[in-house]
């Protein structure tokens, strides 16, 4: 009898780990960073850097609309990107206003997703709903509507999410136009969706600066608009949010997803190892013999 | 953790438990998931069902045919109709007939799908082996090495690959052999650079889940 | 092989001719002409090539053709399936229309379910679309009968799951690891879920072959079946299998116009080159140009 | 507009005339005609696609006729029949699992559970937006929620449905693949072949060049200069362009010559016996 039916050797051991291990160790190494908050330091790459330089030039007095069009299917990636954003904007003390375009669910979640954020700065008192931000809900976006949208807020908009009539929002005041001549400063797109083709057809020739933050697998697409300056700053997935939540100094869900991100790219690649480590045993014992 | 007795309470408690059962097919496959499996599809064919309705049929045949009053569209359903006739010998024929005019709709669109996509890329093909990158003072020569070496090794990958893709030649010359040796092996390179490419992408997936699980359901995340 | 050439050139130039003649005003601008050069000659060249090797081997010109790797597994994958008892189960994938790709998806596994009906052995073959599965339903029941056995076609084994793709996803793994498939079949369209179904089969330890022109889950099949037929091959598979001088042909017709597209781009490149290392203007015009054969218009 | 039921019903009895008359014609002559639609069908499209289109509108226009228009119509024409046939798929899944339950089979009541979601979606979903296609009085508010302050969800028993199950469910679903990767992973990367290791070390440095951690491992490396190419997150960058862009580009050229031949083998009808005609 060959001594590996004696104990058990190191190929069967390293190379045959049952499967249900393995997903465990997936599922404890990407929940622990986000249970105990643990971020790794991030290296902060240029789009980033370039959507906090925009927004730290804007105007003090003008409004800035955030397009939230995302919905639970990419909630990891985009929900960190919005309320990182927004906790920006508060520190920069500028209004804003919500408006989703791509599915009727992301009114509801952007509305969580700012009041976490606005927790998160410890500000429910300077951040009143309605005097400092609005939400103005889910529209159909198709082309005559955006044409009107482009060129007059209030005019494509009448009420709020709660049915409010806009002109008893003292936030939206005077709003109507965007662009420098206008009164919105910004736009910016936190999209899991392919809305941004159509702010630069309708808001382009406005000259507002467009913003984007949306998901890994649409920003290769994006690169070039960013190289023409028609996007100001962009957001890559859930390592934009935390390169962005670096930039704040304020971890929030992202920098802890990252890690877990790390570690778990770290635990396939170990694996990798292992498994690797099992052929050569066998192959070492094979020429013992 | 909020009570299920509430809508939205409802609607958190659905989806967790949903979402658990799902994953204890990850254990082994068992009783529960059989159970949301199966509800699931129901679910998912109701709604494809609901969808079909919604944005095909109604738009572009209820309304045209009886509020519009085009009586043409009446013959679509003849068309639709024949498609039944799979499950009778005798008539089956006529299932047939529209199935092959359906294909022949098929093919004919397949030209034109051809030139959009790839005929285009054969113009974006022709690169210059030779990239000279003017510097501020002259010649930069690391970065017209890197641009040509680049141009150099997309021509290798392209007539490497596309030999390794000829099927009725037989690779007696070693010239041949080995260039579509090289494809398959820079192939290669290629999956496992797409599979290292979109581990991210799938682990923010179940981030995502665990945000739902953990911060919605569970507030263990704060 | 002539024939067909010069009857096309004719034809086109006939259709030309009476398009100058009669057709409206556009027709005399160069423009137009421009336009259609523009792309429309490369497929019509190409559909050409193709056709007239097709003739080549239907007059019983010789066509060799390369080793598959993967489909040299059918007889082994059916033959295991008889002697385990246990059934083939087949995803023609999840093209969301009929299209081609489900087509030539649906030509191979009719093959292997005419293998499998000499065996006695069950294939149970799922599918997204249901214009796919009202094709497949027919196809597969007159295999049977072609086999002479319609009794053994049991309705139930050709199943359209759901037109949602993680329902279809979940259903088609429960299915597969239900069933405990002996081999596992996947052909056609692939998106994400395609590591789904993949990873079932290697759960209940079936022989897996995959074939896909999703280039982008390729790795995924690479990494989970015992066989991947990868991008080109696909098409080629039918083919390879049957040995019908039509497909031989067919192939023969696709290998030239590979040839064609080589052809080109090295021409393309070469003149590139002249044209990035001398700066000559004329050089860097016709580049431009002849890209413009293939870029051109809409 | 009495025209229109009396067009309707002409419209549908020439139809079946023609499918009857049909049915007699011998065998040879339905294979004709399932040829020559194929044909006719698939020179349509071609014709649309071959003929130079109008410089000014890129539309193609033969004998006064706009073919691109016409093309919208015919598409519209295929996803209608396309559309019809989805019940076709349902009869399909009737039948399955009608008939584990009737035989009582194994894992029968997961059967029972598919028919009362299936009867749930469906009647939820079409009884509250029934009254916006057919009219009629307005559904009660657990079926349609008119509430505006609940415009984002509803409180009725679709968005119970769908927001509470059928969405969780299928982002799960597609979350499960976070697992089989990495257990794929595991299995596959075995340097066995100098292809397996190929494939591994590729997707290894990959997989680094994604996550701040791995670009931790070459950010020793100066981010400008000559050795900058071999920062980890470079180096994945230049895999993904220079040799996955070309690559992929040469797969596509053969897939879509494959597409391209077998749409001329069908569209001419060479390929007799693939799927149907074998019999005789």
């Amino acid at each position: 009898m060959p001594p590996s039916r004696r104990l058990p050797d190191l190929e069967q051991l390293l190379g045959r780990i049952d499967r249900r291990l393995i997903y465990l160790g997936l599922f404890l190494i990407t929940l622990a960073p986000l249970v105990g908050k643990w971020s790794l330091p991030l290296y902060v790459s240029r789009p980033p850097q370039l959507l906090y330089q925009a927004i730290e030039a804007l105007p003090p007095d003008k409004l800035v609309v955030i397009a939230s069009n995302w919905d639970a299917g990419s909630q990891a990636e985009t929900r960190p990107q919005l309320i990182a954003l927004v906790r920006h904007l508060i520190r920069r003390n500028l209004s804003f206003a919500i408006i989703c375009t791509a599915y009727p669910t992301s009114p509801q979640l952007a509305q969580s997703a700012v009041e976490e954020a606005i927790r998160l700065e410890s500000a429910p008192d300077r951040w009143p709903y309605g005097t400092r931000w609005v939400n103005l809900g889910f529209k159909l976006p198709d082309d005559p509507w955006l044409r009107s949208f482009s060129s007059s807020i209030t005019g494509a908009v009448k009420v709020d999410v709660h049915n409010t009539p806009l002109a008893e929002i003292p936030v939206l005041r005077g709003v109507k136009r965007f662009g420098p001549e206008g009164q919105v400063s910004m736009l910016i797109d936190i999209t899991g969706s392919a809305t941004i083709d159509k702010w630069y057809e309708f808001l382009g020739p406005t000259k507002v600066k467009i913003g984007l933050a949306c998901t890994a697998v649409m920003a290769p697409e994006q690169y070039p608009f960013l190289d023409s300056g028609q996007l100001s700053g962009l957001l890559t997935g859930m390592k934009g949010a935390a390169e962005y939540e670096q930039l704040l100094h304020a971890p929030g869900f992202a920098m802890p997803a990252m890690a877990g991100q790390s570690f778990a790219h770290l635990y396939i690649i170990l694996l990798i190892l292992i498994g690797n480590v099992a052929v050569l045993a066998a192959r070492t014992r094979g020429r013992r013999r | 953790m909020s009570s299920p007795f509430t809508f939205e309470g409802a609607v958190l408690w659905l989806g967790a438990l949903a979402t658990l059962a799902m994953y204890s097919v990850l254990y082994r496959e068992n009783p529960v998931y059989r159970i949301a499996e199966h509800v699931f599809l129901g679910l998912a064919t109701g709604y494809g069902l609901y969808v079909i309705w919604r944005d095909v049929l109604f738009p572009i045949w209820y309304k045209p045919l009886f509020r519009e009053h085009h009586w043409p569209w009446i013959l679509a359903l003849v068309a639709g109709g024949m498609y039944y006739t799979i499950y009778s010998r005798r008539f089956a024929w006529m299932s047939r007939l529209v199935m092959t005019t359906m294909m022949g709709l098929v093919a004919g669109l397949a030209f034109r799908k051809f030139y959009g996509q790839f005929v285009p890329q054969i113009g974006a093909s022709f690169k210059p082996l030779v990239v000279l990158v003017k510097g501020p003072a002259g010649l930069d020569w690391p970065g017209t090495l890197f641009a040509s070496l680049s141009n150099v090794l997309f021509l290798v990958c392209l007539i490497s690959v596309l030999t390794y893709f000829f099927f009725t030649v037989e690779q007696r010359s070693p010239l041949v052999r080995r260039t579509a040796h090289t494809g398959r092996w820079l192939m290669m390179i290629a999956f496992g650079a797409m599979f290292g490419a979109t581990v991210m992408a799938r682990l923010s997936l179940f981030i995502g889940r665990l945000d739902f699980l953990f911060r919605e359901w569970i507030p263990l995340i704060r | 092989m002539g024939v067909v050439l010069l009857g096309t050139g004719l034809l086109f130039l006939l259709l030309g001719l009476g398009a100058y003649l009669w057709g409206p005003h556009q027709f005399r601008d160069p423009k137009y002409w421009s336009a259609f050069l523009a792309g429309r000659a490369t497929v019509g060249l190409f559909s050409v090539l193709i056709l007239g090797a097709i003739l080549h081997a239907r007059q019983g010109g010789p066509v060799y053709v390369r080793r598959i790797a993967g489909l040299t597994a059918i007889d082994e994958t059916v033959g295991r399936a008889t002697e385990m008892g246990r059934p083939i189960t087949f995803s023609l994938g999840l093209s969301q229309q009929l299209d081609i790709i489900a087509l030539q998806a649906l030509a191979v596994c009719l093959h292997v379910v005419r293998l499998a009906i000499r065996f006695g052995t069950r294939v149970i073959v799922t599918m997204r679309n249901a214009t796919v599965y009202a094709v497949a339903d027919e196809a597969i029941s007159e295999a049977y009968t072609a086999a002479g056995r319609p009794e053994s076609f049991n309705r139930a084994d050709v199943r359209f799951l759901s037109d949602r793709q993680f329902a279809y996803a979940s259903a088609a793994m429960g299915t597969i690891i239900r069933e405990k498939a002996a081999s596992n079949y996947m052909f056609g369209e692939f998106f994400a879920e395609a590591l789904i179904l993949a990873e079932a089969g290697n759960q209940v330890g079936a022989i897996q072959v995959a074939g896909t022109p999703s280039t982008t889950q390729v790795p995924f099949f690479i990494a989970s079946c015992d066989y991947t037929i990868i991008g080109e091959e696909f098409y080629g598979a039918t083919a390879y299998l049957t040995r019908e001088p039509t497909l031989c042909g067919s192939l023969m017709g696709q290998d030239r116009c590979k040839l064609v597209i080589l052809g080109c781009v090295l021409i393309g490149i070469l003149v590139a080159t002249a044209a990035a290392l001398t700066g000559h203007a004329g050089s860097v015009a016709w580049v431009k140009g002849f890209a413009g054969l293939f870029t051109g218009a809409k | 507009m009495l025209t229109f039921p009396i067009l309707v019903f002409a419209a549908l009895s020439v139809a079946l005339v023609a499918l009857a008359l049909l049915h007699q014609a011998p065998t040879r002559v339905k294979r004709a005609l399932t040829m020559a639609t194929t044909f006719l069908a698939g020179l349509f499209y071609v014709v649309e696609f071959f003929v130079p289109p109008d410089p000014a509108t890129s539309d193609a226009v033969v004998f006064g006729r706009n073919l691109t228009e016409m093309a919208a119509t015919v598409g519209q024409v295929t996803q209608v029949v396309a559309g019809f046939t989805f019940l076709l798929g349902i009869y399909n899944l009737v039948f399955v699992h009608g008939y584990v339950i009737r035989r009582r089979r194994e894992g029968w009541p997961n059967s029972v559970a598919f028919f009362i979601s299936f009867l749930a979606m469906v009647v939820f979903s079409f009884w509250r937006d029934w009254k916006t296609w057919f009219g009629g009085a307005n559904p009660p508010a657990w079926v349609r929620d008119p509430l505006p302050e609940h415009a984002a969800r509803p409180h009725d028993v679709y968005t119970l449905l769908f927001d509470g199950l059928y969405r969780n469910l299928e982002s799960t679903m597609f979350s499960i693949l976070a697992f089989y990767i990495v257990s794929a992973a595991y299995r596959a990367f075995r340097v066995r072949t100098g292809e397996a290791g190929v494939l591994m070390v590729v997707a290894i440095i990959l997989m680094l060049g994604q996550v701040p951690l791995g670009m931790a491992l070459t950010n020793w490396i100066p981010a400008s200069g000559q050795f900058a190419f071999f920062r980890v997150e470079t180096l994945s960058q230049f895999i993904l362009t220079a040799v996955n862009g070309p690559v992929q580009r040469a797969i596509g050229f053969g897939i879509g010559l494959g597409m391209l031949a077998m749409a001329l083998r069908i569209w001419l009808s060479l390929e007799r016996g693939t799927y149907f005609g074998q019999e005789e």
